[in-house]
């Protein structure tokens, strides 16, 4: 358990794709990773569909909330059909570059029924891997609800996917990616998802601007009982996203299960309680906040950290994303709506870096690779972290301002006003 | 006839009601609004966004009666809405020209 | 791959049960499929409650809601206790005809937590085809929702399941069965599921007339959130059903998963681009809509064909389903309320044909059994439909007559006005 | 299967921890083992969050609503924590008291990836019953909610699990338990959550006291949509809790899973019925009702009796608790506020009863253990009954009375007016 | 001018608000109230709890016009609203001192 | 006194109040409604059915004032409420008799 290379969970698979070299001692499938894992491929679609979509349309204005389940849902769609065509290759196709994976299994040619990854089928690495690719676009949208033009957000997103995700996508959990091949310890994708597509909605919210009326409108969430729900189905759903990322159903995804437990309950606990002790009263917003804070940082530590480790980790992500949610949003009057940077970039830095320090065998976790010391780790994991931030953070910019140009990113005033449901898609959310 | 319009608490609407059919009230129009007063809202707190809302919940009464039920109705009201904190409410009188009843067509008192 | 007996998934194992000679070379139990399967079940269970029931209940009116609701939960409590009494037995008793199973096994008699059936405890294919059992009934309502009476609904659809699904199931599934002898493909139950379940709904919404008001009042969807959210978990749930078909924790399972994934992905995305080309905006219930007829369409195909194959009849049933639901049904009329009719029966029928042709191996397709030709398994394929079609239609019609002369089959004009929820179960959806 | 020990499902895992002489036969970690109780944890959180959430939140009124699911949360945050600290400990810690399993695994102390319970990894045993110790203070809520103040509840429940749950589980499942010697037959818990919750609920009702305006303010579910939702992920989720108790997936667990599918539909009817004829309506309230009352029912039961005897203690279950949740309630006149006393309580001294009936081999059950007649197996089932009843109830008691001297129950009858969300939380469940 | 209000059932309102403007009704305000009258409301059982709703669901129409039109208002939503039904609802007339457009400024009968 | 009924658009609401506490209004009843006017609703299309929905969701204002204060009020709404498109809303000023308030019965120009 001491030797990373093993304990890398989804690299490690990965890896083994990568290098035809152990292909004659390659594993057999096995029933019951292969059940877990189809098992965790749903749980993930389950977080994005209804989970996210319902996380954030509870947040959002009544007259807002179908285009929110919407941008949800056509995310899924697109980034579904563009992986299966040439997404899954870029990522995982064979290729040696650091940066892709090249066209090589474009259109999935190649993979059949027959083909493994691993101990599982490939076609379940593939749509696992799939729904990594829907869910993380979808986070974008926190940030820029409310107001982006439809038709735009879906060419955004195309583009994103294929400059941004995809590329660093192969970074993290290819054999020959960027990230894996310096050792950067992030067992179910806190770059790739969370800091990736925290970054991405940041940048979106400063070059879309504000609300209309923002700071003045009540713009109080609509139904906090759909984002209580919302937040329970990214708990429940985060369990494929992190023990499945183990690749199999044992000691490891156990471990990574555990965390993902205890670090998200005692970050429902730190939060509500710096609520409780900042204004008296600890909010179902706040538990909820802290609830996916909790998951995002244990994202990249699950599988190498301790539960003890966990709690701590835990206790202290609440904290931090609390301040930046509050404090450092208040004071430079951005408005990321729905806290996407607050809470997902934030929270994934957090845990990126945390990983590297609670993997320690001395913290209770899994221990480091040869060779490799805590200070040494956390470099690596500091460098992994800049690294996305630039690149999603540049090539984002570079795409708003492309769409923008082209097609335009905003809804007019009038439209914003009226709501999206009815301006963008014709219908509304409730009737009586 | 008069037109009768009162805001008060809306957990004082069950025992409002009821005293005003025990007077022989007949028939009211209920609506919840919310209502500005010297009775202050409150503040709610999502993440760092701070809103103040400035109304309370409350129930409006219109209750159309005869000339010399306006009195008695206008005293009930005031009696069982009554809790002696901020915010039991107003009444207000208005003048009814004329009155009648959909289904029959009654017209004035009899319409009530 | 090639041999269609080895691709039937469902069907393979109903055959083993049937085929004494093969029982010392009989499989032993599997811990992973077993796993699977357990999990598949629940799955096909969240589909109905409360995946179908928001799915439907979100397009009513308020006033009527909670009748949705209850008539999907005693539909579900009525037949998953008519299965184990007798439902099983008719569909896979072990009996010879080519229309029921017979009666060997009704009060599930012989059936122990030792008896296997393929790979799996009997018990878990017992509940997994139960849950199809319930689901089937089940999706009937949406055509006559908001004025049936509660009390004939139960009795007919006691009736139905008997007269109807069982000997349909038997046909399908069972190594014994008319289309299976056929060698009709259908890997989890278009026809006995989809088609049969669309026809139904459409001739009884022809019985019963339309709703009143209809065509004049407002009746757009009391909660499209509540829409969005079941179909969400339909197609959660519908990995359940599909790649639980394969009844197994293997390639096929994993084939039939991503086909889930991508087919609905594509239709999501026609159906939103023929609505945004049709009237200016994509609407959530267009790719609410598309969601479902994806999985539909590709519920039959799912073992068969190939992930490629999946997306274009993902594109192509979208199309076909809009034009049922708009034009179709708008030129003749006929109030099939939640269009079940032209979701599920025509989705149905598009899947079913679209499978023989789409498992050609030119096609990315597992191919056909020896001796057949596309032409061929499309006549198969169509005689499969043709029977469903007929079969269902008219004991249909003939059970609705009889319940209908019995006890009556719709609420006065009164109470559907008033609406079924205060008038039919004495309660209301909200309160403040 | 006639022997006892084998088939204690839960129990009999834990007995094999306590039991180092087993040590050398041990079984190898399994994969489809490990599949199915990783599912099954996160089912049973799915229980909780958001469904228990959802099935109490919808009976209160709106101005209630997101306490309660704050309640949920912060229970679920709160005993997680406990649990990796000292809960496992003191329930599973190989301690041989009769009473509690000491502090031997306090902090997890000595549990790492590669430790086994059973045939899966002991990281997984340890999340499944962190989840059963979860779920059981949550249910108590529901007879204390719209009333009791946030923080004393915290504290309540934090003392609760300690001195009553911890102490119980551990005479249930750990093989040096009190009941586990006794013989006592409780496949998953209905002795451990659903009498012990019930009872400490009841109690807390009656040192509170009713909430203000009790038999005269409207107090009708502000969403009966959505308490349907929760008791349909209560169903669902509850596969987990039942079949989970296995500890495998083998055929014990379709076992438990078949009869946790029919007894609830059986009890679904029968609740249903009972109203049909009491009132000439049966309502969606009554339906979930029976739901719940029949998963309570059948949780002892379930690997243990036959599917006929399964069907047959649902449709007993539903009425003996309809008569307690209508009649006996509103003679007394306590404010059981959703019936927690009614339903778990009562449904679960039904189910624990009844299982030592139906477990007869003549009866379709498993059979009792060597000597052990049907007679002196109800003798040591209502032993189990009663101990838990009194141990908790005055456990409990002194637990409400402490915390209420201490730091007070209730909220001020101003408070309870306004709403339970505006003061404890200072936000609103929904807004436009 | 006369605001004339009306107490109708819900589902005639479209049918209300149609006949209104084909005899020149250009504008309206539309409330959904909760009505209390002689046609009684209903009772809901939860579990054990009985709870009776004294109101019934109705749709109040609030409607200036010039004193020449108020008499065909008043017949118009007398006749379409009508069921024969109890519940069928309320009319009453009040008079109006004063009418402004906020848009342009115009006021009385010009406002309408 | 007077009763000043105002039907605006929503999002001007919290402008429009603050107007009025400032020149001296102490209270008043808000109600969402849907207007009906020359300002157009929309429609929505549900898979083939399609709803013309002809009301637009406003704001109804209902304000008691002394007579004195009663042009300032219906000046400063129009002004405020104002944005120049159609469906800015109407004023309407009726006449009160009388008004008490529930907490201490104080009645007429005291009960505002
Ligand atoms: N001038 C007014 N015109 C119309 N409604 C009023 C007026 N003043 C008060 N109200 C209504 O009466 C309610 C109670 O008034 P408030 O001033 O809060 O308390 P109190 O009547 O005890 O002084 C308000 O919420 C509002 O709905
Ligand atoms: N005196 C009244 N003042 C105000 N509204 C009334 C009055 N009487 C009846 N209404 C309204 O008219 C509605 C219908 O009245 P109701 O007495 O039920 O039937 P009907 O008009 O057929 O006798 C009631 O629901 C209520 O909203
Ligand atoms: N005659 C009327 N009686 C009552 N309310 C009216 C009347 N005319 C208009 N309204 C209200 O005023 C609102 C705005 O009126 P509308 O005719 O749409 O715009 P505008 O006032 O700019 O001409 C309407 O939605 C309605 O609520």
């Amino acid at each position: 358990m001491a030797d990373i290379k093993k304990t890398l969970g989804l690299a490690a698979a990965a890896a083994m794709l990568a290098l035809p070299a152990f292909a004659d001692t390659a594993p057999k499938m096995d029933s019951g990773d292969t059940a877990w894992m189809m098992t965790s491929s749903l749980l993930v679609l389950f977080m994005t569909l209804p989970g996210l979509a319902l996380f954030y349309g509870g947040l959002v204005r009544t007259k807002n909330m179908l285009s929110v389940l919407m941008q949800c849902t056509l995310i899924t769609g697109l980034v579904m059909v563009i992986w299966v065509l040439w997404g899954y290759s870029m990522a995982f196709g064979g290729g040696t570059s650091p940066y892709w994976g090249g066209l090589g299994k474009a259109f999935l040619a190649g993979v059949t029924p027959a083909s493994l990854s691993g101990t599982i089928p490939e076609y379940v690495f593939v749509v696992f891997q799939m729904t990594f690719a829907v869910i993380t676009p979808a986070l974008i949208i926190g940030s820029i609800v409310e107001r982006i033009k439809f038709s735009s957000l879906l060419v955004f997103i195309a583009l994103w996917v294929t400059l941004v995700y995809f590329p660093i996508a192969h970074m993290v959990w290819d054999g020959s990616g960027l990230f894996f091949k310096m050792g950067a310890m992030d067992f179910a994708g806190g770059t790739v998802v969370h800091i990736n597509a925290g970054i991405a909605g940041f940048v979106g919210c400063l070059v879309l601007g504000k609300r209309t009326g923002f700071g003045r409108d009540n713009m109080a969430p609509h139904s906090m009982t759909l984002t209580m729900v919302g937040a329970s189905i990214l708990w429940v759903g985060w369990f494929g996203f992190n023990a499945g990322s183990a690749l199999a159903s044992n000691g490891t995804a156990a471990l990574a299960m555990i965390n993902t437990f205890v670090a998200t309950a005692a970050a429902i606990l730190s939060w509500s309680a710096i609520e409780g002790m900042a204004r008296g009263k600890a909010s179902m917003l706040g538990a909820a906040s802290g609830m996916v804070a909790g998951l995002v940082a244990i994202t990249p530590a699950c599988g190498f950290i301790g539960p003890m480790g966990a709690v701590v980790l835990g206790l202290i992500v609440s904290p931090i994303c609390y301040f930046f949610v509050t404090t450092v949003k208040g004071k430079f009057g951005y408005d990321d709506s729905l806290d996407v940077f607050g809470v997902h970039c934030v929270g994934g830095i957090t845990g990126a870096l945390l990983t590297g320090i609670f993997a320690a065998s001395s913290l209770g976790g899994v221990g480091y690779g040869k060779g490799v010391t805590m200070g040494s780790q956390e470099m690596v994991q500091l460098e992994a972290v800049l690294t996305t931030l630039i690149w999603s953070g540049v090539v984002s910019f570079i795409l708003y301002k492309l769409v923008g140009a082209v097609m335009g990113l905003r809804v007019t005033e009038e439209e914003e006003r009226e709501g999206l449901d009815l301006t963008s898609h014709g219908e509304m959310a409730y009737h009586s | 006839m008069k037109l009768i319009i009162a805001a008060i608490k809306p957990f004082k609407l069950e025992e409002v009601r009821e005293a005003l059919t025990s007077i022989g009230v007949r028939g009211m129009m209920v609506t919840e609004i919310k209502g500005f007063g010297s009775q202050s809202g409150h503040t709610e707190i999502y993440r760092g966004a701070e809103y103040a809302v400035n109304f309370v919940p409350k129930v409006k009464l219109e209750i159309v009666v005869s000339d010399s039920l306006c009195d008695q109705v206008v005293d009930t009201i005031r009696k069982t809405a009554k809790t002696d904190k901020i915010g039991d409410g107003k009444i207000f009188v208005l003048d009814v020209d004329q009155a009648v009843r959909v289904r029959t067509g009654e017209t004035n008192d009899d319409a009530l």
